[in-house]
């Protein structure tokens, strides 16, 4: 129904047209927002693709909490002398062949295999599938990402609050 | 109710910016802007403004950014858990008591490092 | 929209990131490159669940723990891209070399 | 006198005339959102402005003064005079402030309210799009308020507001996780996200007189998490006892110290109307929604978010201002241990 394809293009276009800002754009700040653009974007494909508890989780955990870390990122590393430092390495060119290589690659891989598409109907509630099967068939996997968000909050803590070098000078605020 | 339900998001994001463009128009139609040098530094209280806003900020609001993203992740694999948790049984009890318990852990040790302090500076154990 | 569209826009979406990743000096702008490339990944196993199979949802679950997996994996980095600051006063990605000697 | 036929019996009529017009079914439904989306606009605007009022009344009784008297009977008309008088103020934007991102910072931040209405009910069977993840719908869509904080603070490029945007922003994102979870304890016993069959799990009465909400059921244990939720709900909002970037002693605006006229006013409304969101949700899960004896549905769940806004400006002007610390460490150390405990506690009730 051209509702849908509607939807599908016009995400594509703000998909495709800010993750590509994001990546070339010199402010880091700015490019920051537009990864903020691109997530938000996702998080609508995941809606026109039946997955709307993953698109609630999108938008709350990377545009409520990732996307805030890397503006507190970017806030705490900009300095004055970085608007006249070059943005991008010298190898733009061979970045670019390479991605444009890769991307060639994969489409044609994909787009030679035929895959095994099924009709049968979206589940609905996905919400409460989701939560059965994380309850039952992957609950090892369930425990193990506790364990994995127990390391990654230890060795982020031990990394950031080590305080080396000279005390900073806004002890104050 | 299915995804066509959604179709009033993009709708209200639409007619958000909208509004808030209209506005903005109503505004700058009623105004009239009188040029003023002083009028356009950032504001210091009425002193001239020295130096750049972009100075470094101390690490402790990020630690706090830190440990918040970590803790959002965690909240993320309760609500699907918290909806189920009427048809299953006590073995979904015991799962989430051991998932929780591990990550208290991790609240615990960012508390004894003193990490969740705001001022002092985190102890070295 | 057939699987196959989803499939270019999510490889884009990856290759875009990837030339983010190889070009962009700032430690931070590396970061954002990885997140778009975590996310093409992500839209792919969910445009793959919607029309492989759509009532066994292991696909959108497998999307989940990436997502947890990826703030995981960015937490760490920005506190990584932090001690660097803080050590070095800058942190263009190709001038951090100080552990080479 | 129920509001929901009436709604209906509208729809059906304008769904009817465009019909007659040959639009196709997608075009039918965007025109009825955008009916809808005016109508929600319009509410928040006339809202804004009689919780701004509600807010001057009651603080001034609250210090035993009266308070606006002298525009219209009360000083009621006295909002509409002031959002008047911000109408017509200059715009000024600071020569070294951030142009786009200075310009997007309110509009994103009303944006992100206004979008959250979509999931609000406003009575029996009287809400825009009733989605089966709706309670975290309106949360994920309110965590743009922080993006849009952060803006300010940075787009505005001045010491105040950047400092105001880092504060209020670590501020809210702390809060965050007690109120998803004092959200989540209610979701267990519904088992459900949508907002409509919350309420439905709040029918009834249970041992004769006391009725079937979620702040009596599990006795200590949904007083425990109504509790939480207004805290956390206040931080969220930005509200006293929690407002210290905005505190007037210390970062004089805050992250919205550039802003002036329309873009100041847009903040404004911005923040009523998540105070409004709030008490709704509030309302939805522990106060029963729209249950009640003999009033139509729309009345009770609208006194019921009156009393929790009321009650939200009662905090205002009775409890003095956190420090930064205290306010930090009140959610780290004290709101998050509770909140899993109450979440276990409630866990264990049901299974028992």
């Amino acid at each position: 129904m051209t509702g849908e394809s509607l939807a599908f293009y016009g995400l594509a276009f703000m998909l495709v047209g800010a993750s590509i800002l994001a990546v070339s754009v010199r402010n880091v700040f700015h490019a920051a927002m537009y990864l903020i653009l691109a997530l938000f974007a996702v998080a609508g494909y995941f809606v026109l693709l039946n997955a709307e508890f993953l698109a609630a989780v999108q938008v709350l955990i990377y545009v409520g909490a990732v996307a805030v870390l890397v503006i507190f990122a970017v806030m705490l590393t900009t300095r004055l002398t970085d608007a006249r430092v070059r943005a991008h390495n010298e190898q733009v060119g061979a970045g670019l062949v390479v991605a444009v290589a890769m991307f060639l690659a994969i489409v044609m891989a994909m787009w030679s295999t035929s895959w095994p598409i099924s009709d049968a109907a979206p589940a609905v509630d996905n919400v409460r599938t989701l939560g059965r099967m994380l309850m039952t068939r992957f609950v090892l996997p369930f425990e193990i990402a506790s364990v994995l968000l127990l390391a990654a909050m230890i060795g982020a803590i031990v990394i950031a609050a080590k305080e080396t070098g000279p005390p900073q000078s806004e002890e104050s605020t | 109710m299915d995804i066509s339900s959604y179709s009033a998001v993009p709708i209200f994001l639409g007619f958000g910016v909208l509004f808030v463009a209209f506005n903005y128009f109503l505004n700058s139609l009623v105004t009239r802007n009188v040029a003023e040098p002083q009028k356009y530094d950032s504001y210091e209280c009425g002193e001239v403004p020295e130096g750049s806003a972009q100075i470094q900020y101390n690490v402790r609001y990020f630690i706090f950014a830190l440990i918040f993203v970590l803790f959002d992740v965690e909240v993320i694999f309760i609500i699907p858990w918290a909806v189920v948790y009427k048809d299953l049984g006590m073995f979904a009890f015991v799962e989430m008591v051991l998932f929780l318990l591990i990550l208290i852990l991790g609240l615990v040790y960012a508390w004894r490092k003193g990490v969740l302090h705001w001022f002092t500076r985190p102890v070295e154990h | 929209m057939t699987l196959y569209q989803y499939l270019a826009l999510a490889t884009l979406v990856f290759c875009i990131g990837l030339f983010g990743v190889l070009t962009r000096r700032n430690a931070v702008a590396v970061l954002i490159a990885i997140e778009l490339m975590f996310n093409s990944v992500n839209l792919l196993l969910v445009a793959f669940t919607r029309y492989i199979s759509p009532d066994g949802l292991v696909g959108q679950l497998f999307a989940v723990f990436i997502i947890v997996i990826a703030a995981a994996e960015t937490t760490v980095g920005m506190a990584i891209v932090l001690l660097v600051y803080r050590g070095f006063r800058g942190i263009q990605v190709d001038r951090i070399g100080f552990l080479k000697w | 006198m129920e509001l929901a036929p009436v709604v209906d019996l509208v729809r059906d009529a304008v769904t009817g005339f465009l019909q007659s017009l040959g639009l196709p079914a997608f075009v039918i439904d965007m025109v009825l959102a955008l009916i809808s989306a005016s109508l929600i606009a319009g509410f928040m605007a006339v809202l804004a402005l009689a919780f701004v009022w509600v807010e001057r009344k009651v603080s001034a009784h609250i210090q035993n003064r009266l308070g606006p008297m002298r525009v219209g009977w009360h000083g009621v008309l006295q909002t509409l005079a002031d959002a008047l008088k911000l109408l017509q103020k200059e715009d000024i934007r600071p020569a070294a402030a951030d142009r786009w991102i200075w310009w997007w910072a309110p509009a994103v931040s009303f944006i992100a309210v206004f979008a959250a209405f979509i999931a609000v009910p406003f009575g029996e069977g009287l809400v825009v799009r009733d989605f089966n993840i709706g309670v975290i719908y309106i949360v994920a869509i309110t965590t743009f308020g922080v993006i849009s904080m952060l803006m300010a603070g940075w787009g505005s490029n001045n010491k105040y507001s950047l400092l105001g945007g880092f504060r209020s922003a670590a501020q809210v994102v702390s809060y965050e996780v007690p109120m998803i979870l004092a959200i989540l304890s209610v979701v267990m016993v519904a088992g459900s996200l949508s907002m409509m069959s919350i309420v439905q799990a709040q029918e009834g009465t249970m041992l004769g007189f006391i009725p079937n909400w979620f702040i009596f059921r599990h006795f200590p244990f949904g007083l425990i998490a109504f509790i939480v939720f207004m805290i956390a709900g206040t931080a969220e909002t930005n509200r006293t006892p929690f407002d210290l970037p905005e505190a007037e002693s210390e970062l004089v605006a805050g992250f919205a110290t550039e802003y002036s006229g329309m873009k100041y006013a847009m903040f404004y409304l911005a923040e009523y109307s998540a105070m409004y969101v709030m008490a709704a949700m509030g309302t939805v899960l522990f106060l029963g929604g729209w249950h009640g004896p003999f009033l139509p549905s729309w009345l009770w769940f609208a006194a019921k978010t009156v009393l929790l806004v009321c009650v939200l400006i009662w905090f205002r002007w009775t409890f003095p201002r956190l420090r930064v610390d205290q306010l930090m460490e009140l959610s780290w150390k004290f709101l998050i241990p509770v909140a899993f405990i109450n979440l276990l506690a409630v866990g264990l009730w049901s299974v028992l």
